[in-house]
């Protein structure tokens, strides 16, 4: 491992260091996250040239594209050509190193980078305000970790840091005015070296600070999905109301990277049905909503998805009609999850729970058959 | 003139009636989720009725759309009323062309529409609060205040192709009219008396001419807002590539998306070759080539719904450049989506001699 | 059963609907034994046929459970007695899942059962039938599978 | 005599499992078999894995297959048969046997009861009231019609009722001659009877049971509370006993393979029912070898089960009425337990009719009553052309059985004729492209009877009803030859191309009924079948609501079909050649026995001589020549036409499937690329390295027992005792399986020394010296080899003190501590898989067990691999390889070349055909390429390695022949890009919903 | 900055004619610019009109669309809808300010090999004339 102690801007650091990456040819590209012409919000750009990333946001106040689909999308025909560095948050690697797992990522040639993240604006709140006071506010929240405003999911966030990726650009625990940057990989070490950077820094600091904060925000994530939001949408009459916002878009599953899938089950032709059918299911309901299948959807892709789920926010930013659903898959996901004590990301040599198996677990999921019951009259 | 008569005591006890009196087994007719909120409902005889909502300034889904997945596998076997605004009645037709949809045995009741409210203003402001406005305003036969922008120059708000023609505009209470024999068959089998009359009040022909006015003020401004290369990224820049645009587009009926295909899935060399070339590449690529090439796919069928604008994430206002596009368009193979079922798609006909202007 | 039916007297009338997810090998041959011995089990129950317990989809329980169901059981081979090798193995991580996620969205996951029953055990298969149908009708009709608006 | 002299059926006497694997394995190969039955219905007499295996673990699914090829027309049963005469020469046998065909013939029998109402007389039967027709209670997977004749009054009512003629009362026994080629001798196994038992309480104390009883008693529900009520007074017992009766029954009943671990099996069920419940088992040895054994052993400790290891026992009545009281001795002192029920678990007898069998084919017995079979040879009696198999050769662990049956058949080969058994070909199938959907709803009457449970005509008139059914028809069946014709002329003539068949059961029946829609031209994936009689009329009373869910099953088979898509058996190319990887004495075996059937076989060998770990063998425990044999078979091997030897030669690179590998061999400069159809890895095994451990390698008088060998082959003796440490680096936590080898080869050294008069005292756990084996330990004590039992906590500590080592032991049965002197110490170490094996596991992307051999996963069931997986009917299921010998598991020699016969047998019922069709034909899982995005998820799920992703295209793809159908890809897939041909999405989802009509 | 502007033109030329008349120009020597790249379709209805849209945002100065002249078409009406086509997608670029000039549409004959020649120079000259397409450099399209 190499850590090493970086004075000055934080921001200016973070692309100060990227630059070097590609103006020491460690690397051949940089993707990062990027002003669009309107300056309104940002996009993901591969640059190639040095100068370029001085008008980067390496650290953007908003998640447009989720990270991980945007390295999908870049090496699911094959690896990248040239030496690639592609600058994460923490839930976009995650998403990064599952799709990695799914075999949508090729991951030969990149070199992730990844920081403590402070969280993100909801979409919606960052178009409509005022973009350069937001920029500024986000922009101080890189000193003192708070971001007022931040999407609900992202307050309550449990992997903030960068510690999965190849380097990690730390800010907390370091004193102001300065920031880390640690190699967790060999190829991180090597990217360190070629710029000059050596050495051991202390971290203690920094542990102490990732802990803490990781402990306090354990806490509050349990206590909002169990006292403030699960009640709000746990049930059917709550969770019914709840998607009586859903317009059946499926805008969720679109912008999800983990949903990788090129064609939906829940788009497909499986779920194309005769009129009669239709009619069939609402006489025994008393009606039938069109679109059709929303609760099916929804909970359908709770199966599908949930153990992989990175809590990244990204569709319920997207969902045009403001149904909680990133909360919705988190508060499902963290139990999910719970069951095969899995993490998505953590370790690309984690098989995803569906595609393994112990021969003896989950007993307390079967229902047990101790004695022979009476109900059945025609006993033997 | 045409067979008119007003409804008994509101729109939606003559819907009910309809199913009471076996006039149709199925009614297909917005209704409220709960307070604010309304999807379209597929009612069966034996259903609740309670709370319908066919006139409620809001649309979740684009109702043509909706039938059609209810048709999409075959007609129905038994009659079934569709209460459907304009728009939708005009996709719907389209889709049936499309052989996307099938009317048989539907009974379509058109919507004098008033407009509806964006999405997120009706779902964040609880849009009901608006709704005495909106119905006075089109008592008066003007443009309700906040409801969209394709809304408000909207000039073919008053249905093509209904059996039946719900007239609101400038009324106290809605008047019917019946267009067709399955229309008028609609009349007798709920009692019904009807006489002659305008479907339309004048308020009504009145306000076609402000909002035809409108409708050219609003395309003009909005192409001069996206020309050009600069225009068109400032406006579309922001796009995240959800293509939710097309998803809930009612005429973009296909399967799999031709820009969600493999064709898209470049392989390596194509970013190193375009990198080397630009220096630096927006990743995922065709932002813009989706938006363009989805217009040359449907802008011909366009009917300004509005559904995409509503189910933007970015709020790009992608409803009106559709809408202004697709009127240079259809104005050129004139062309009315929607119009009639017998008017052939642009794209799958031709006369011999046409756009001679394009051959030297 | 008796004492349920003092209890909910308002809802005596109240017929579960059950969906039997069956694999084709242990859980229909389960079924076969106790057809073949004449044993009776509530006609509300439905016997819904995979082929194996792991080739169960979640969509399809889901289906059942928001188009009408009231509860779904699934049967299969016992672990280690799979005809597939090791199917069940994998359906067992699905159905925790699927329990899980009903569970977590209030949606009670209780209303699915999974137990293993092999081809010769007709009665357990029965009694199955009969204590999954007591527990539904003790649990009273699925909300979701009555509402217009899922 | 020539080849075409040769007869070319087989015959087998008896039905164990072992004679129908022979039957089978013939079948496919090509030849017919007529299997004798000495009773009157089928499974009439336990065999081997009947009396075994507990409920939970059903094998019905894996021995129909087998029950399926009789339909077929490749074996022929008779019944109440018997054996008169057999005369003649090996390959042309001529048999005389006595027979009278069974009252109901099974096999046109449709199951319809009428006979069982017709029939007058009732008969009171163990509490239960039956008529004197009556189906047979045990029997789950076949409805077996019995006449009890000794309550039938010959009336002829069910004669007369019967609707298809099944039923004749009048069966004449007839004698009929027949020529085979060879002769194979099955009988079943002989359980101890009462008698035998009568030591343990058995037949006297009343809360004595047999495991067997309390399977027969929890015959529908499986092991559960009520399973252990006591027969004298129906309490749930608080104290139970499980006791191994053949390890204290000597001289009168042998110990099978499965008899420990059934104790320890049925204990730790008991303490999950009752985890309040004492329960103690009682055995001498825990003989636990087969995979996965030794963790139900670690199970039963952790669940509290108490193992007593009692050195002799005896029952009688306890204090308490009712309770069992047994006495045992442990460590030379005497004890006893009061148990409230005692559970026996038996073992198994000499075979009653051997003494006949030999008179009849002139076969021999060894010296515990059992035919004696050759060595080196697969089922060879001393007479040849008659073979046995089975349990009548002796105690049989069921992989051992399975293999056994394949491997016999290979020898059977030599002597036969030409082929004479071919499937039926497939009728025609039209192609209904292009057509609108027409469904046809056919329901079944069962010949009128389904009429008195079910208003059917009311039932069609509402199918009727149901939206798409467009011609609905009540039939008589579709079971019965005729029955098959005139429902395919139904359904041909109502012109409808989707159909839905409202019949009995399809387990049973699913081929004729699959039968019958091909008949009528149509690709059965256009059909479904439902269960009108297990589903309703069997099973519920209410008849309206009857009426009412054989619509929603009929409504949700209608809306399968309605999506069904037709599509043909997918078939692919199969290469018939081999690759043999690893020149031991397995590989070499299985070589042999493939080339021997005239297919070309490489065999790749990485040192310069073929032989492997065998070269160093000379006699095993029970003093068969290995070293003479490996010669022979090196010899064999070396000059054979059809086999090329590599040695000294290395596989670089391989890949492929099932079917077609493609593997680059590299023999000095020179690289070879062979493709072939097979691959049998046959690398082998290595010792275990005890480095350090008990002074190993550190002293040298500290010896492995294959040094102690090699020594005492030369010529040495040890001066001074010897000390022998079994277990060494086998049954524990990192390697939990017993090496099945060591305790003969200790036994063997130590039988050796003690002839030269070397005091020998061996440290143990538990003494593996399963079947015969047993005889050698008898005689090691009684030439007074000392043995002590140590425990897996605290194993003997060496010290190398002056002139001799020595030896810290506890005695675990007298617990005290001993400190013996040694010249030697004597290591019994364990064999483990090698290192190198990765490599080829990853070339041929196979996985290996979780002790890191060469099979797939081991199972959840005790009994050493699930039965159902050992008996898949679809050889390719591992993906056409076979591991065998020392690679596949631990085995001594002559076991070892048991898997590699099994293997060749295996191979030979696949090669010769060019092209394979898979297992389920048409009902395989595809790939809708469009939507797939190759992620892999299918492909890792799918149990027999049926898909991998073509890289070229970016989309997953199937192997269809070594798909089985399961669906698991469907699931895994969570698009719809993975589907099974008859469970599309979009037909599942409709049918769910219709299901809930 | 300072290189001299070449055009780069996509060429979308139906087998049955145009590229035969292409191949004519070849044989006979007849000098056209090498600035037009030749993909060749089955006919020329076969452009979709999303392949002459991404040819611009991916820097195509200019698109040829040339095939059968109408009534000749090989597959009897194929130009017909490629006429339309090219309308619709003309008329698009015109309504965003997209340059509908650089889409070019053309019959030409197997025979006409210099009526080939002179169309893909005179519409490299148009190109030449119009300058770069803004496209060219366009980072976020």
């Amino acid at each position: 491992m190499v850590a090493v102690k970086i004075e000055g801007n934080r921001w200016e650091g973070f692309k100060g260091f990227l630059r070097d990456l590609l103006g020491e040819g460690a690397v051949g590209a940089v993707v990062v996250p990027y002003p669009v012409p309107a300056g309104d919000s940002f996009a993901h750009l591969l640059v190639k040239e040095p100068s370029r990333v001085d008008h980067a946001w390496p650290v953007a106040p908003v998640m447009t594209v989720q990270g991980g689909r945007v390295v999908s999308r870049l090496t699911r025909k094959g690896p990248v050509e040239v030496p690639t560095v592609v600058v994460l948050r923490p839930c976009e690697l995650a998403a990064m190193r599952e799709l990695i797992k799914l075999n949508q990522v090729k991951p030969q040639g990149l070199l992730t980078v990844s920081f403590d993240c402070p969280g993100a604006y909801p979409l919606r709140s960052y178009l409509e305000g005022n973009g350069e006071e937001i920029k500024a506010a986000f922009l101080n929240a890189l000193k003192d970790f708070r971001l007022a405003g931040a999407r609900p999911l992202c307050q309550v966030c449990i992997r903030f840091t960068g510690a999965w990726a190849d380097i990690e650009v730390g800010f907390l625990g370091a004193p102001q005015g300065s920031f880390y940057l640690i190699a967790h990989t060999p190829q991180g070490e090597k990217a360190l070296e070629a710029l000059g950077y050596t050495g051991q820094e202390d971290l203690a600091e920094r542990e102490k600070a990732v802990e803490e904060l990781t402990a306090s925000r354990v806490s509050e994530r349990e206590a909002y999905f169990r006292e403030e939001f699960g009640p709000q949408v746990a049930g059917p009459e709550a969770l019914l109301a709840t998607f009586h916002n859903c317009i059946n878009c499926h805008n969720c599953m679109r912008v999800c990277p983990i949903c990788f899938c090129r064609e939906c089950f829940f788009e497909s032709n499986a779920l194309k049905v005769a009129p009669h059918n239709y009619l069939m299911r609402a006489r025994r309901k008393g009606g039938l909503r069109f679109m059709p299948d929303t609760l099916l959807f929804h909970t359908g892709r709770m199966n599908h998805m949930s153990l992989s789920c990175v809590s990244c926010g990204a569709c319920e930013d997207a969902c045009p009609n403001a149904v909680p659903v990133s909360r919705l898959f988190a508060m499902v996901g963290d139990r999910t999850r719970a069951i095969f004590q899995y993490e998505p990301g953590r370790d690309l040599e984690e098989p995803i729970p569906f595609l393994d198996y112990r021969e003896e677990e989950l007993q307390e999921w079967e229902e047990p058959y101790i004695q022979s019951t009476t109900h059945c009259p025609s006993s033997l | 003139m045409a067979k008119t008569a007003e409804v008994p005591q509101d729109l939606e006890s003559f819907l009910v009636s309809l199913l009471d009196l076996g006039a149709v087994e199925v009614l297909f007719c917005p209704k409220f989720l709960s307070e604010g909120k309304v999807a379209h409902a597929l009612i069966p005889k034996e259903g609740s009725r309670k709370g319908l909502a066919p006139l409620f300034p809001f649309m979740p889904a684009n109702g043509g759309k909706a039938v059609s997945q209810f048709t999409l596998e075959g007609p129905v076997d038994r009659p079934v009323a569709v209460v459907l605004r304009p728009c939708e009645i005009r996709v719907l037709v389209e889709l049936v062309k499309l052989e996307q949809a099938n009317l048989d045995n539907l009974y379509i009741i058109g919507l004098e529409c008033g407009g509806v409210y964006p999405l997120e203003k009706m779902t964040r402001e609880k849009g009901a609060a608006h709704l005495e406005a909106y119905n006075q305003a089109l008592k008066e036969g003007q443009v309700p205040q906040g409801i969209r922008e394709v809304c408000g120059a909207c000039d073919l708000f008053q249905p093509m192709g209904a059996d039946v023609v719900v007239s609101v505009i400038g009324r106290d209470r809605p008047q019917l009219a019946f267009l067709t024999g399955k229309g008028l068959e609609l009349a007798s089998k709920v009692g019904l008396e009807t006489r002659r009359g305008e479907v339309f009040t004048s308020q009504s022909q009145a306000l076609l001419k402000t909002k035809a006015a409108n409708r050219a003020q609003l395309l003009s401004s909005v192409k001069e807002r996206v020309k050009g290369y600069q225009g068109l990224l400032e406006v579309f820049g922001k796009c995240i590539g959800c293509h939710n645009c097309s998803k809930v587009c009612p005429i973009c009926y296909c399967k799999d998306c031709f820009f969600e295909s493999a064709t898209f899935d470049y392989e390596p060399i194509s970013y190193t070759q375009r990198l080397e070339k630009k220096g630096a590449l927006r990743v995922p690529m065709d932002t813009i080539l989706f938006h363009l090439g989805r217009m040359t796919h449907m802008a011909t069928s366009c009917v300004a719904c509005g559904m995409c604008e509503d189910a933007c994430p970015m709020g790009i206002p992608v409803a009106q450049i559709f809408k202004a596009v697709g009127a240079d368009v259809q104005e050129l193979f004139e062309y009315l989506p929607g119009r009639g079922l017998q008017e052939e798609l642009p794209l799958t006909t031709y006369r011999p001699v046409e756009f001679t202007e394009l051959e030297e | 059963m008796e004492k349920n039916k003092e209890k909910k007297g308002s809802e005596e009338n109240f017929t579960p609907r059950i969906v039997y997810a069956l694999c084709a090998w242990c859980g229909t041959g389960g079924s076969e034994t106790a057809g073949a011995y004449w044993l009776k089990y509530p006609e509300n129950v439905r016997p819904f046929r995979v082929m194996c317990t792991g080739a169960l989809d979640a969509s399809y329980v889901l289906r059942a459970f928001i188009e009408g169901a009231d509860g779904v059981v699934v049967s299969g081979c016992h672990p280690g007695d799979c005809h597939y090798n090791l199917g069940n193995f994998r359906a067992r991580r699905r159905l925790a899942v699927m329990k899980e996620v009903l569970n977590a969205l209030g949606l009670d996951g209780d209303r699915l059962w999974l137990r293993w029953v092999a081809h010769g055990e007709g009665k357990k298969l029965v009694d199955t039938a009969w204590e999954f149908d007591a527990h539904i009708r003790e649990k009273g009709p699925n909300a979701l599978s009555r509402r217009w608006d899922t | 005599m020539s080849e075409n002299d040769r007869a070319s059926t087989v015959l087998i006497y008896g039905t164990n499992l072992a004679g129908y694997r022979v039957a089978y394995a013939l079948a496919k190969m090509g030849y017919k078999a007529v299997m004798l039955n000495r009773g009157a219905y089928v499974d009439q007499y336990g065999n081997q894995v009947l009396a075994q295996l507990p409920l939970d673990f059903c094998w019905a699914c894996g021995h129909m297959p087998q029950r399926l090829f009789i339909g077929l027309g490749a074996m022929q049963v008779l019944y109440n048969a018997d054996l008169l005469e057999v005369s003649g020469e090996p390959g042309r046998f001529k048999v005389k046997i006595r027979k009278r065909d069974h009252y109901v013939n099974n096999f046109a029998c449709t199951e319809c009861e009428a006979c069982i109402r017709a029939c007058p007389v009732e008969v009171e039967d163990n509490g239960n009231k039956r008529k004197a027709i009556y189906v047979h209670p045990e029997i789950a997977w076949e409805n077996i019609f019995l006449i009890d004749e000794d309550h039938c009054t010959r009336c002829g009512e069910c004669e007369k009722v019967c609707p298809t003629g099944c039923l004749k009362l009048e069966r004449p026994e007839e004698t009929i001659e027949m020529e085979v080629g060879a002769v194979v001798l099955a009988p079943e196994f002989d359980e101890p009877t009462r008698e035998d038992l009568a030591k343990f309480g058995y037949g006297t104390l009343e809360n004595v049971v047999k495991s067997a009883d309390l399977a027969r008693r929890s015959l529908l529900t499986n092991f559960v509370k009520n399973s252990l009520e006591r027969p004298s007074d129906g309490k749930l017992p608080q104290r139970v006993a499980v006791v191994v009766t053949p390890q204290y029954n000597q001289g009168v009943e042998y110990e099978s393979y499965n008899a420990t671990i059934s104790a320890i099996y049925r204990a730790v069920r008991t303490k999950e029912l009752m985890p309040e419940a004492q329960v103690t088992v009682f055995f001498r040895e825990f003989r636990g070898f087969g995979k996965g054994h030794y963790r139900w052993y670690e199970k039963a400790l952790e669940l509290g089960v108490e193992i007593i290891r009692a050195q002799d026992l005896q029952v009688e009545e306890g204090k308490k009425k009712g309770d069992v009281k047994i006495k045992y001795t442990l460590g030379g002192q005497d004890r006893e337990l009061e148990a409230e029920l005692l559970i026996l678990i038996a073992g198994q007898k000499p075979p009653t009719l051997m003494g006949k069998l030999s008179r009849l084919t002139g076969v021999e017995a060894d010296e515990h009553g059992f035919c004696k079979v050759l060595p080196f040879a697969c089922g060879k009696t001393t007479k040849e052309g008659i073979f046995a198999v089975g349990e009548f050769t002796g105690p049989k662990g069921n992989p051992e059985t399975v293999w056994e049956g394949y491997g016999t058949a290979t020898e059977i080969l030599e002597y036969l004729g030409d082929k004479n058994f071919a499937p039926v070909p497939p009728p025609q199938l039209r192609s209904v492209e292009g057509e609108p959907v027409k469904v046809g709803v056919f329901i079944c009457s069962c010949f009128g009877e389904f009429n008195q449970y079910l208003d059917l005509e009311g039932l069609a008139e509402k199918v009727r009803g149901l939206p798409g059914v467009d011609h609905v028809e009540i039939i008589k069946g579709c079971c019965t030859p005729p029955t098959m014709q005139e429902t395919a002329q139904a359904i041909k003539a109502s012109e409808v191309n989707r159909v839905v068949l409202a019949v009995c059961t399809p387990l049973q029946k699913l081929l004729k009924y699959r039968r019958t829609v091909m008949m009528a031209g149509l690709n059965p994936l256009l059909s479904e079948f439902l269960r009108l009689r297990e589903d309703i009329i069997r099973v519920h009373e209410d008849r309206e609501a009857m009426k009412e869910k054989a619509l929603a099953l009929i409504a949700s088979g209608v809306e399968k079909v309605k999506k069904a898509q037709a599509a043909p058996p997918p078939t692919e190319a199969f290469t018939s050649t081999v690759l043999v990887v690893g020149g031991g004495a397995a590989g070499m075996e299985a070589a042999l026995a493939i080339a021997n059937r005239g297919f070309p076989v490489t065999l790749v060998e990485r040192e310069k001589e073929l032989g492997g770990l065998a070269r160093d063998l000379q006699v095993d425990l029970e003093g068969h020549d290995l070293s003479a044999y490996v010669a022979w078979l090196t010899e064999r091997v070396l000059n054979h036409p059809h086999i090329t030897v590599l040695t000294d030669a290395q596989i670089t690179d391989m890949w492929g499937k099932a079917g077609r590998f493609e593997a680059h061999i590299r023999q000095g400069d020179e690289t070879q690329v062979v493709r072939v159809g097979i691959v049998i890895p046959a690398v082998g095994a290595e010792s275990f390295r005890p480095n350090g451990a008990f002074l190993y390698g550190k002293d040298e008088r500290v010896v492995t027992q294959r040094e102690l060998e090699l020594s005492l082959q030369k010529g040495e003796t040890p001066r001074g005792p010897v000390i022998m440490i079994q277990c060494v680096g086998s049954r524990n936590k990192a390697r939990p399986y017993c090496s099945r080898v060591c305790c003969s080869q200790a036994l063997k050294n130590a039988l050796a020394l003690a002839d030269r008069g070397v005091e020998v005292a061996i440290l143990y756990r538990d003494l593996n010296t399963y079947g015969f084996k047993e005889d050698y330990y008898r005689m090691a004590v009684e030439k007074g080899i000392r043995f002590i039992r140590f425990s897996l906590g605290d194993y003997p500590w060496v010290e190398a003190g002056g002139s001799l080592l020595k030896v810290t032991v506890h005695d675990v049965d007298r617990n005290r501590e001993e400190t013996l002197e040694a010249a030697r110490v004597v290591l019994s170490v364990g064999i483990v898989p090698r290192e190198d094996y990765q490599e080829l596991v990853q070339a041929l992307g196979y996985k290996l067990d979780s002790q890191g051999f060469f099979d797939t996963e081991t199972s959840m069931c005790p009994y050493e691999e699930a039965i159902k997986r050992l008996m898949k009917p679809w050889e390719l299921s591992s993906n056409g390889i076979f591991p065998v010998g020392l690679a596949h598991s631990p085995r001594s020699l002559v076991e070892a070349l048991l898997t590699a016969r099994d293997a060749a047998g295996r191979s030979l019922t696949l090669l010769g055909k060019p092209q394979l069709p898979p297992p389920n034909a048409m009902y395989v899982s595809a790939v809708r390429e469009s939507k797939c995005v190759a992620c892999g998820l299918c492909v890792e799920v799918c149990p027999y390695y049926a898909r991998e992703i073509d890289e070229v295209k970016g989309v997953a793809r199937v192997r269809p022949y070594l798909c089985d159908s399961c669906g698991a890809c469907l699931v895994a897939c969570p698009s719809e890009a993975a589907y099974l041909r008859d469970a599309r999405g979009e037909q599942m989802i409709p049918s769910v919903d219709a299901l809930l009509l | 900055m300072s290189e001299p502007f070449e055009p780069k033109i996509v060429g979308f030329l139906c087998y049955w004619c145009s590229y035969t008349a292409a191949d004519l120009a070849g044989v006979s020597r007849m000098k056209y610019p090498p600035n037009l790249r030749v993909i060749r379709v089955m006919c020329s209805s076969r452009v979709d009109p999303v392949f002459i849209i991404k040819a611009l945002l991916d820097g195509a100065d200019g698109v040829l669309v040339a095939g059968c002249h109408p009534g000749d078409c090989h597959y009897q009406k194929g130009n017909y809808y490629a006429r339309r086509k090219v309308a619709l997608t003309k008329k698009i670029l015109e309504s965003l300010g997209l340059g509908p000039e650089r889409v070019k549409l053309s019959w030409i004959a197997a025979s006409e090999g210099p009526k080939f020649a002179q169309v893909a120079k005179e519409f490299t000259e148009e190109i030449r004339r119009l300058g770069p397409n803004p496209a060219r450099a366009e980072i976020f399209l």
